[in-house]
């Protein structure tokens, strides 16, 4: 830890220190001086002191949008700052390829899909298709990689089955929608499916993505990577070579590792 | 749509008029598959209209079993209203219900009647669809009645969506959006809904990023609208999405309970939820006949290309849609004043000159259909978490409904790329649209694109390239060009897709009651102005 | 306090009591995984579980500007909630003229003044100015009372002088400009100085007005009364005749109360 | 300004001719007036020209010293420079601080030298101002050359506000504000400063929502911004405040330290600060000499008006003001080319067509003064504390920048109402511009108001009324319109306000070197190329 780089440090508006934050929210009260009296409990409940109510709008007779402006007096430790580290080296396309050729001797099967009743395929398709992502072709585009896009809409038991019929390495799960935790339901009953269907051994890697999942969550949904948003097809396929044609010389690297942020 | 305003973008009428008989020559053998098929969706529309609501105790609705039964037992190519009839005319069966609860036990026997027989069933069967389309000539009375009387929003009418799951969240949601300034509540469906093969029963609580669109739900929400319609003195339209396996049912819904606008595209089964295509075009027809009667203004979903492809690359398929759209709803029976044409802002915003290139290709859409009730909606796929970014994007989307004068605005929400929108959401975002209707709702006087300036030279170019595309199409065929990929970058072959299964070609003597009534109604006038009463 | 209206209430997203609150802040760190975690850290400690980071964007090599969207469990409790009452009844100018001729028997003083280097004469004009604020005549409209406005940047000595000079009963300062709290050291300058220069029962009434103060601050400030942003004229001399043209008959009112809101 | 867009307003050539002559009519009892009155600022910058730096251990500049011990002894009316160049060659000073310094004390004695003294006194005044100039031009031409060599950012210029109240603080913002795209970086004043008959030393680190104007303060921001500047490749303005007590002394450290453009109206001290009208009608003059000379746009206050003032009901205020400062811009000798007219977007937003209004108003400056820099500001007085909707506003000024094409486009904050600038505000209010000028810069292009529409009509009304007011002010005098509230609503008789007891009307033998020299250079060529040293 350095002098130079401050592990500590506040919000800053206009000054080092100061601490300044915007918040805006609704309360379910009617515009009036005591809705204005609540919305600044709310804003020093979360710490704002002092805080200043700079709008208060009547959205109908019962409802009040509030923003408000004010400096919280938290820390933030950076030394305590949690990032999920890529666990894996990021790999040129033609890396992959050559890594899965001389380790796997086969190519490497690969089933995508969205499933529940999401139909967001571009994230997915992203991923997968030739077309790729920000300038990276996807992965059907891997010399040694069979790629099945089941599309949009998939069943878990669907799923399960292709999966089992196209010899699927890994499976590749998109979620989109999240609205009642939507993709939380369907990500857990997607990997207690799979545990049942198959041999722990033999089970395809799972891997889910969407742009609202938690990185950290792997256990709670049961599967072994979680992509987020602004992921690229390289970094993938970079992660499946990792997984699934480990270096045979050195010993089995370690599983992926939730490490402190270092500077 | 009284107010045409002068050309702007002088679009040659040579060409224009191109485009529309070519998108005739490519939309023509799809009509002759929809009338030489049909579907279990419209069959089951058939029933519904004849009066035969409700669903067994685990939800499948009666309609259903009524259908799966005459299909089981005589196939569907006759359609179900001559066996259903007969059976009901020979048989002890108290009503439609009755025979549907059979059916559904497996304790009713169906035949196909000839003769005198079939006369007498098809007489009997046209009689009770008779008294459906009756109704929902009433409803459409109505609202006019109703528009007549509270008097109808200028244009462009605000649109906001409520997407709560639970209809009894959505109610009071839709009323103060009313209150606050929506002309159109577009109740959005729950994720899902547009692949399940029958119609949800009853008033529900639970949907996913929508509500499902079920007859109950309909009647509640409409006379929620008609109460708050009643307290402002201006009509506030109801709207809900037919497209998917149901759509001429849910279609018939909406007539029968007097929604105004119904989301319904020809082609977005098919590319968006992998939808067979026939299946896809045979319900599109049949539900397209009945919002024409019910005086229900489609709405298109051309928008949705420009979230899977590139809106600038792909702006004349946009314009391709729209014209086979208006062919395929110009057929059905629809007038200009009920195809709804959608299209969308939603070229990147870092792209030079977008927002001239957006004025381009709305004004087009604009000059090409001045007679179409135009659905502007605002940015999705480049929204981001930078919400106040968000809220000025949406400023300038409405901006250019101001400008080019698009008659139905889809209010943009600040928090598009985040969650489905809150109370706060939606009221920042009508603010936004009074706001620029307010200090610039007239601007359309102001803007005159130069004559060889950069948006007519887009608008020209644009309307080439879908005059090209549609040549290719014509060659190719219509279903072909949607395998290839050529909408939305989705590759749909016809023989592939969900509820192919659902679809049956025409027997010999195929008879639907639904689909006589609505042609004679279309012979004997225009759709808009029906006879009094559909059956005679 | 009756069962119908909730005294607890929670933020509302697009459901009761989903908790939900949008934020934005800046963090001096580079924009990097470690930095999205710092501003997760941040907006746990503000009580917001989940939060999600929806954008976050490079300012320059040193800095993050964050918008967080989640749910906070604290509590908003109405009954908790402090509002300043308004002590007086609300006149009319035709009553305010009556009862200062009844009760004074001669015209209401009132200097006013924006105090400091604070030029912002916007508020103190529309409290004062024929033209008013808000459709409402100000207090130079008022039969019975002698206005004097002495502009801007108005040192607090002459301030006195003035007040001295032309017999104020009351003295109403503005102050817009708060950087560096530059309000509160005016007016505690201010109040301090009219203590010093009277004797206590001569003093005249001190009123100060702006958009960014806070109401129940006139003891820190050592001034009678606050107003604040979308203070109208009629308010402040309904409070002017309040304050010195007592009602003779019924025993003196109490001062100004600071009353837990009721519904 | 090199590309003069086509009228879209057809002003009637007469009627812009007879507004000129009248604000001619108008300002000529004014110029009479600055021409036959001295200042002590006035004088005090012919000391500064001449080389006196510094201040006491109080912090009382040595120019205030020798200025006020030279009025004390034989008064202000024939200027410092024949007084204090006697004393000092006649005299055992060292040098003009050493003279200072004892003036300071009391020990120094002045008189008014006559015949061949006042001759030697006045050359030696003369050659010691003339470096002064000298310098003033040098600057001039480093920053002819930097920009040559940098290039110059297209227009409009990106105008971005600094505010920190400390020096130290204000040069990371300004350098990070470049680097996101600003083209000028102006250093807001501390409150107060315009009042204080004074200029500070030294570097500053307080100062009350804005930082100190001194001339250290200056060369560090000069010095800051031509590092940024060479990163860039792009030349990076930098502009601060004249206006105040101290307007002819600020101006001249602008010049000496290559400031680039000052706020410099004529009006403003007068209604905004209560400054005696006379002292700065006679301060303004001088200051905008010095200007001229160094090549510094001035940018005039006309957005002030429209904050105290209705800006529909007193748009036509707005232009009186700017036709006054353009005609004393130009009789100080300033070309078209340095004349930075300013006005702004402060019409309530919710007035129907406020949108179109303000570009009514913002063609209308552009048409009338094709050649100026514009300067174009944004919404302040109808900003309030809903963030979201500020950030829309100011997204809907931008696009009239693009419209009307202006020159200098002041960014405005999303916070407006709440605070001076964060970090953050500046950031999102510059992604507001570059999304705005990105998308839809060149859409003056499609802007072609219709000849008898709202903002044709509306341009034409303003100019009509401030001919009307011209008239009026003509006929009543200049002063006496000023003292009725005919400007912002802020009457100030010509007798009052501060700083009259620093104006010193001419005697015979009045002699003021630097005013020489550059009305010299005005008459030897056009200011905007000097001759290479002013002293001759
Ligand atoms: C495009 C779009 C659609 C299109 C989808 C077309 C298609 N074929 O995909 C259409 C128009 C059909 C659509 C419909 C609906 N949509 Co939609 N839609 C969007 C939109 C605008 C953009 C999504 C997108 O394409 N992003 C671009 C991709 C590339 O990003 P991404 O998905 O995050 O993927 C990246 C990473 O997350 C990751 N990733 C994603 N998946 C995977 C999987 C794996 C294995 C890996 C490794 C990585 C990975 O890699 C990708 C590349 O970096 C968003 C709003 C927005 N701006 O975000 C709303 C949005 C997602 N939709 C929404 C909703 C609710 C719907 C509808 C229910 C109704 C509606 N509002 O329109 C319907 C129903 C759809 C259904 N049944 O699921 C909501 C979801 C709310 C929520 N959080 O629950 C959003 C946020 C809009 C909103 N605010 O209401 N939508
Ligand atoms: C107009 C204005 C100006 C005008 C002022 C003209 C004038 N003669 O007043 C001009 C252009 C000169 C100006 C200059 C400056 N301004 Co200014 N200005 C504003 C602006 C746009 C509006 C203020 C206003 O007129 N409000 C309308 C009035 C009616 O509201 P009000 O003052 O709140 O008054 C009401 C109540 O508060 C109350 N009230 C107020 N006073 C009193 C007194 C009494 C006794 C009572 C009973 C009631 C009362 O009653 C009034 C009616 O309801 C605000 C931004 C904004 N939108 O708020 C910035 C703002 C106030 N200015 C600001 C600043 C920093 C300045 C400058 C330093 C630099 C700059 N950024 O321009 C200079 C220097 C001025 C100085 N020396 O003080 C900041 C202040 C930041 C802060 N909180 O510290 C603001 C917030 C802008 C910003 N975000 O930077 N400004
Ligand atoms: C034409 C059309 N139909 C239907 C929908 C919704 O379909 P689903 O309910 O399948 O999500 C949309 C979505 O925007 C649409 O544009
Ligand atoms: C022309 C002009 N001069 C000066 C100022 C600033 O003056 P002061 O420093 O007195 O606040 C302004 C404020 O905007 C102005 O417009």
């Amino acid at each position: 830890m350095s002098a130079k780089k401050p592990h500590v440090v506040r919000p800053y508006g206009d000054a080092t220190g100061d601490g300044m934050v915007q918040v805006s929210f609704t309360l379910p009260v009617p515009q009036d001086k005591r809705a204005e009296g609540a919305a600044l409990q709310l804003a020093q409940k979360m710490g704002m002191d002092p805080a200043l109510v700079v709008h208060a709008k009547a959205m109908g007779p019962d409802f009040t949008f509030f923003v408000v402006y004010g400096r919280v007096s938290h820390l933030v430790d950076l030394d305590a700052v949690t990032v999920v580290e890529r666990e894996f080296t990021l790999l040129s396309p033609k890396e992959v390829t050559a890594q899965i050729k001389s380790r796997l001797h086969r190519p490497l099967v690969v089933v995508g899909a969205c499933i529940g009743t999401d139909a967001h395929t571009v994230g997915i398709d992203a991923i997968l298709n030739i077309k790729g992502w920000a300038g990276e072709k996807g992965l059907e585009a891997y010399g040694e990689m069979t790629v099945h896009n089941l599309g949009a809409q998939v069943a878990v038991p669907d799923l399960v089955a292709r999966a089992r019929e196209l010899g699927a390495d890994a499976v590749l799960v998109s979620q989109v929608v999240t609205q009642r935790d939507a993709h939380v339901q369907n990500v857990t009953e997607m990997s207690a499916a799979f545990r049942e269907a198959y041999p722990a051994d033999t089970r395809p890697v799972l891997i889910v993505g969407g742009p609202r999942f938690d990185e950290t969550w792997t256990d709670r949904l049961g599967v072994d990577r979680i992509f987020v948003k602004g992921t690229t097809p390289a970094e993938v396929a970079s992660y499946l070579v990792h997984r699934l044609c480990p270096d045979p010389s050195p010993p089995k690297p370690a599983r992926r590792t939730r490490k402190k942020a270092t500077t | 749509m009284s107010r045409r305003p002068p050309s702007k973008l002088h679009l040659d009428p040579v060409v224009v008029r191109k485009a529309r008989s070519l998108a005739r020559k490519a939309g023509r053998p799809i009509v002759r598959l929809a009338t030489t098929h049909t579907t279990v969706s419209v069959e089951r529309s058939v029933l519904r209209l004849a009066g035969l609501p409700g669903a067994d105790p685990d939800g499948e609705p009666w309609v259903n079993h009524l259908v799966d039964a005459v299909r089981d037992q005589v196939g569907l190519e006759h359609g179900v209203a001559a066996p259903v009839w007969d059976a009901l005319l020979s048989g002890d069966h108290a009503d439609l219900t009755a025979l549907a609860q059979k059916a559904a036990s497996g304790s009713a026997d169906f035949r196909l009647p000839t003769g005198r027989d079939a006369d007498r069933a098809r007489r009997a069967a046209r009689k009770a669809v008779g008294r459906g389309i009756a109704q929902i000539d009433r409803r459409r009375e109505e609202r006019e009645k109703l528009i007549g009387r509270l008097g109808d929003p200028p244009k462009p009418w605000i649109y906001l969506i409520v997407a709560t799951g639970d209809i009894y969240e959505d109610i009071p949601q839709a009323q103060a959006a009313a209150r606050e300034g929506a002309d159109v509540v577009a109740v959005i469906r729950s994720t899902g809904q547009s692949l399940i093969d029958f119609v949800p029963e009853g008033a529900t609580r639970e949907g996913f990023a929508g509500t499902y669109a079920t007859q109950e739900n309909f009647r509640l929400m409409r006379a929620a609208l008609d109460e708050v319609s009643l307290e402002l003195g201006r009509y506030v339209r109801l709207t809900n999405y037919a497209s998917g396996l149901c759509m001429p049912e849910i279609a018939t819904l909406a007539g029968l309970e007097r929604l105004d606008m119904m989301l319904n595209d020809s082609m977005y089964g098919i590319l968006f939820r992998d939808i067979n295509p026939i299946r896809t075009f045979v319900d599109q027809r049949f539900s397209r006949q009945i919002h024409g009667r019910a005086g229900i203004i489609i709405n298109t979903g051309e928008d949705n290309y420009l979230t899977t492809a590139d809106a600038v690359e792909a702006a004349h398929t946009v314009t391709v849609s729209q014209l086979m759209n208006e062919f395929f709803a110009k057929e059905a029976g629809l007038p200009d004043s009920q195809i709804g044409l959608g299209h969308a802002f939603e070229i990147n915003p870092e792209v030079p000159d977008s927002f001239r290139l957006e004025l381009a290709h709305a004004l087009l859409a604009r000059e090409l259909f001045p007679d179409a009730p135009l659905k502007w909606m605002p940015p999705t796929k480049h929204m981001t978490g930078d919400v106040f970014r968000g809220y000025l994007l949406n400023g300038f989307f409405n901006l250019v409904g101001g400008l080019t004068q698009q008659s139905i605005l889809l209010v943009g929400m600040l928090t598009e790329a985040v969650h489905t929108p809150w109370l706060s959401d939606r009221d920042l975002a009508l603010q936004n649209v009074r706001y620029v209707f307010n200090a610039a709702g007239d601007m359309a006087e102001d803007f005159h694109p130069a004559p060889d300036g950069l948006v007519v030279q887009r608008a020209h170019q644009v309307l080439g390239e879908a005059v090209d595309l549609l040549e290719r199409i014509v060659d190719d065929g219509m279903l072909n060009a949607i395998g290839d990929g050529t909408f939305g970058l989705m590759k749909r072959p016809a023989d592939a897709g969900r509820g192919l299964d659902g679809v049956v070609s025409h027997g010999g003597s195929y008879y639907n009651p639904a689909s006589e009534i609505l042609a004679e109604g279309l012979a004997a006038g225009d759709a808009s102005a029906p006879a009094s009463s559909g059956a005679r």
